[in-house]
């Protein structure tokens, strides 16, 4: 003092590597096993048929409302090649790429955007969270489990996606804050795709950046190209490394953008011009990783055609035990509480006995029967 | 005279409050340029301006919050989330503030709000966009909670909402938006607040219902007349808070006896209190207990077993032939 | 048999579970090295070290989003929040996740957590710090919501919630606090989750209620029995969530009238659900109305005026009277 | 890119003008009318004064729980100084040093206290919210006030207070990031004093200074020395000007600490030590600013006799007021909606038939009764 500038002591950087024009940044390209760097588009171009095929699923009224991910997939898949089984993956809902990396059966996908339980239950194996709806709420448990990681001292880490819209909600702040207070081993991963359904994101908030936000919290930040799955990685590595090492949170934002519209309810045409989405095509992630990996040699047509080939299988496969799928209608009393209070199997009963016709005289009936 | 839709109805409730009081404003997200995500804002930004329809951040409670501000500063906001389960993200604002500013300040700030929600089930929604909060909000003392069954009563309380002196937390029944249509006066009509009607007169039985379940009841009504000679009364809340217990006693000593009809869990719900208010008035004309046709006590499934949950006419049928045989 | 206040009694239950199970936790503002604005933490940080007693920062939201984290990372967080006034600021969490976890994954990740929040006027407490929440709670599917009106059951009780495997919205009733003392086993206790209990015997009238409002309701039954000669049963609630209709429709069949006693708002209270179940189950055997005897429909005045807002014993005989002679 | 440091193009300073220690810095100094200082002052001074008598107040059982307020007079009467009474003023629980200046007879303030309504009720003739108890709630009215004045374009601002515990909060953030978004006149004032209950503030958040959090809304963010008046009152005049010009909120940090208890039914000893106070006495903003008067001529032995007395008498006659509130237990009912609902007409007659006796043959009774 008396009056002076203050000087924050954090990181604000950004970062790129895999270029959608001009020459590729040798040197800050990672290291990625071939057969991971195949594993890794095999996901990403399963997500995008899985993408499309859910629109269309939607149209003829198989699944309900879907929100579709594409243009998004290295924003979410990058990260979680930087984690491991034991470690936290805290998914909002446009992870669909994580979430096949993860392991998550298509099936189960489709059983959630279809309106079962089934799908918000995470395959075994791996510590995934499921689909989250209030936008930024699950900032809240993912700090949570970042701290009982701290706490666990098991050396996992938690990596954790939210929208750019999300971090205008209370709960991304207080996540932070808590975060940052415990040095929690947490990656909060904003998607930041340009727009909450029809809200730009300047007037989303007025920061010039969402990664300097981290700033508030006094945590690292680092805005990171989106669509650049090499980026996304090496930033996520970093921000992982530094998370196990005691070093706390890191706030990413992927800078990507929603190609789509934000769900099937949605008609986005109403609020963003062509040719926003025009200039978005060329930073399309699919394209530029495969353009990358064509000039490592290790795709031609012949390998993506039998690529192709195994994941229409998987997508035809999954489609058919989504169908097969038997829905319980009682499993709503069933599975409230580890065990049925007395009210619910009261309940439960009552609702037997509408619908199958129980010892009444009445004819077995209801809405329900006829939707079953 | 137009035949409207429920969202036409309240878009029409909202134009013309607009056009009569500058300081009625409209906000939330998406309400702007996208005119909502029902679309219930149509028109308002390019008639408006972005000055008095207002598309804002993602975050309820700076939505509620700052609502109650601009009351402060002598507008009178509506403003729209997006769905029934995001209003809990708002609660303590409105819990908090929204509900206690008169009180507390003597009547020196009041909060002219409305808090319109879209709520229940039926729509084939992902997860939290089908809750029936009503009760929850219903238990506030200082707020008022409406909720309309047609379009023509939402466009005359939403219209009754927005010039009421006290916020109102407004739910909108989301199944019923374009389910079907109804004659809207040309001039705008108002409807008082906490009054309920008889929506079906009839001697046998009563059914109290309200919002996206009196459809199921009024067709149960239908059934129970045609395939059992049994003749309901039909009410219609309308006003949760406050309730009209007045209309619910006349009935229920007209027919001394009673079902209650809503889609929100059953405990500690609005059928409870309904049920309490009769004992206390009207014990001696019981001819049998009441029932409660409602959501179970559990958490509405995910869509694809929402039927299983939602009461629907035959749930209703059932219980008012147990009630009559009682 | 030591003679413990409730602060203490709970202290107690805290203690003996910390020391039994690594996984439990206590979290929450000033818990620590404060011991809790009520003290009910006294000794815990000086027992468990800052890993298992953690003072936070200043937000609800996050003390219970983090709890439902540290729950899928297999603790048992106990987490406590100052007034009820403030659990609001946490409610989305608590409506959105906690008591969904188990459901929505269809048992892969459960919450076990514990949400200590005393509860309740009377003990002359600025805005905000009286308030009656449990409805609200009550109303809410997969939580279970517990009200302990005494040290033993107190104890017994947090006990039972701290190793539930669903979540518990454990209130204290923070006038009982420190009102009296209580003989409490040296051996730890439990009490099954959704059991009332008879506190008094009796023959003429029912009085249901629960937490702080019993001991005007006990206060009552004396008075009733000394000065009119009406021998009330008095049954304590301890759970709302499950409600133990069990009991109340045995005794209300015995007594044939009643009364509900609680401090929260009326309308669309936990009395209002009282009267509804014994209707459904026992309309038959009632002799008068169920009268409830309750915070009136208001917000709870600041505190100079809360004592005419609170049910007293006086207010309860004037019930019972009415009800027995009706 | 591709790496980057990102440059973050707003301003976070500090600011201290009253030493505490050494000499003032004359180039800082804000030209303030004499007859002003004179006022500033001797509000100061009814704060402290007033807060004295709370405490006796409260031990002997005539208010409940009291909040002090000993050492942050400055950081909320300097910020007054640089509004108008048409301008809005929403406090927190420790700004009483900010209501005596606003008008806000003592007799009210010591109402709240009481337990009576009237005591947040505003006095005619300003712009201003009562007390606020849930922290930080109060960011979200007045950034609706502030959004307000936006859309009114009446040339009105908005000084709003929070505590360093408050910024925690999600309201703290939402509020901030509307009033950037909508560039709406708010100046919000964080009193860190150091402490929120026990947590201290190096536990609430770990961003180095609360000021910086101004950087994830896009707005300016002041570290002031909270203690200094002079201080407060540039900053202050410095972001309302920027407010009135339509460039939008300010986040001022003012650094002060909390000499006494959080409230009466606090023990600090519990948690900080005695040598921390001591360390902050001789900051204490009241003779720090009676020295400066001093040095200025403006004060001398006698003027401060005079005011002495003259607060001393202020303070009788407002605990004379106090005695005489005669409170209503109907006004519950009374004051719920502009219109009485049956409801509650109902549940009044049956409070004041069990009060009052009315005219059923039991004796009037009731607790209330025997507290009236
Ligand atoms: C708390 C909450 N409020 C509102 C919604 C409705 N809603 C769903 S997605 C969305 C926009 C989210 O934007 P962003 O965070 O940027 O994520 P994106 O959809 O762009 O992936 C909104 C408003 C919600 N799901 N949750
Ligand atoms: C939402 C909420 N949570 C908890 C409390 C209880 N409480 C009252 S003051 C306080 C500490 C506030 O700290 P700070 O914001 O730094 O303000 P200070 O008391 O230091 O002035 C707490 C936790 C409250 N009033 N509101
Ligand atoms: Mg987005
Ligand atoms: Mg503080």
């Amino acid at each position: 003092m008396p009056r002076e500038t203050i000087q924050i002591p954090r990181r604000i950087e950004s970062l790129s590597i895999l270029p959608y024009e001009g020459e590729l940044d040798t040197e800050l390209e990672p290291k990625i096993p071939d057969n991971d760097l195949r594993r890794l588009y095999k996901t990403m171009l399963s997500s995008r048929k899985f993408d499309e095929r859910c629109l269309l699923l939607q149209r003829i009224g198989k699944i309900g409302t879907y929100g579709p991910t594409k243009g998004q997939e290295a924003a979410s898949l990058g990260p979680m090649y930087a984690i491991g089984n034991d470690d936290w993956f805290v998914p909002s809902f446009r992870e669909t790429a994580a979430m096949l990396w993860r392991g998550w059966p298509m099936s189960k996908i489709l059983l959630w955007w279809g309106g079962n339980e089934i799908g918000a239950s995470p395959p075994e194996g791996v510590n995934d969270l499921p689909i989250c709806v209030p936008v930024a709420s699950q900032c809240q448990y993912a700090m949570g489990i970042a701290w009982g990681c701290k706490l666990r001292q098991d050396g996992a880490v938690c990596v954790a996606f939210v929208g750019d819209g999300g971090t205008s909600e209370g709960d991304f702040h207080e996540a932070l804050n808590f975060a940052a207070v415990y040095q929690a081993p947490l990656v909060m991963v904003v998607q930041n795709n340009q727009w909450a359904i029809s809200i730009p994101r300047e007037r989303q908030t007025r920061s010039k950046t969402i990664a300097q936000k981290a700033i508030a919290y006094g945590m690292d930040g680092f805005q990171v190209d989106g669509n650049d799955i090499l980026a996304m990685i090496v930033a996520t590595q970093e921000a992982v490394e530094k998370a196990r090492n005691g070093g706390g949170p890191t706030l990413i934002e992927a800078q990507t953008y929603r190609l789509g519209m934000h769900t099937t309810a949605d008609d986005p045409t109403k609020y963003r011009s062509e040719e926003e989405v025009k200039k978005w095509e060329p930073r399309d992630p699919l394209p530029r990783f495969r353009k990358y990996l064509k000039s490592k040699k290790l795709l031609d047509d012949k390998v993506e055609k039998v690529i192709e080939e195994e994941i229409d299988g998987l997508l035809e496969q999954a489609i058919a035990e989504y169908d097969q799928y038997e829905k319980d209608p009682y499993y709503m009393f069933k599975g409230m509480y580890a065990e049925m209070t007395p009210a619910l199997r009261r309940q439960m009963a009552e609702l037997r006995e509408y619908v199958e016709g129980g010892e009444s005289s009445e004819k077995p009936r209801g809405s329900y029967s006829r939707v079953l | 005279m137009a035949e409207l839709t429920m969202v036409q109805a309240l878009n029409l409730a909202m134009k013309e409050a607009m056009r009569e009081d500058p300081n009625v404003l409209m906000l939330g997200q998406d309400v702007g340029q996208d005119e909502g995500v029902f679309r219930v804002t149509e028109g308002l930004l390019r008639e408006f301006g972005p000055q008095r329809c207002i598309d804002t951040p993602l975050a309820e409670a700076a939505i509620i919050g700052g609502a109650i501000g601009l009351c402060y500063k002598g507008f009178r906001p509506i403003c729209e989330l997006q769905f029934d389960g995001f209003s809990y993200q708002a609660f303590h604002q409105i819990e908090g503030h929204a509900r206690r500013a008169r009180t507390r300040t003597m009547g020196r700030y009041t909060c002219p709000l409305v808090v319109r929600i879209p709520y229940g089930g039926g729509i084939r929604a992902i997860e939290h966009h089908s809750e029936g909060p009503e009760a929850t909000y219903a238990h506030l003392p200082g707020l008022h909670v409406v909720l309309p069954s047609g379009p023509r009563n939402a466009r005359a309380l939403l219209r009754e909402a927005i010039f009421s002196p006290d916020p109102v937390i407004f739910f909108e029944p989301k199944a019923l938006y374009r389910a079907f249509r109804e004659e809207v006066p040309d001039e705008p009509e108002t409807m008082p607040i906490g009054k309920a009607r008889v929506a079906r007169e009839g001697k046998d039985i009563t059914l109290v219902s309200y919002g996206a379940s009196l459809r199921q009841t009024m067709e149960a009504a239908e059934e129970l007349l045609d395939e059992h000679d049994i003749d309901a009364e039909v009410i219609d809340l309308l006003s949760l808070s406050p309730l009209d217990d007045e209309m619910i006693q006349q009935s229920i000593r007209k027919t001394g006896r009673g079902v209650v009809i809503h889609e929100s869990p059953r405990h500690c719900g609005v059928g409870a209190e309904v049920v309490a208010r009769v004992v206390e008035e009207s014990l001696l004309y019981l001819e049998a207990p009441i029932k409660r046709v409602t959501g179970f006590d559990t958490t509405i499934p995910f869509f694809a077993n929402e039927m299983a949950y939602l009461p629907d006419a035959g749930r209703v049928v059932k219980a008012a032939l147990e009630t009559v045989r009682f």
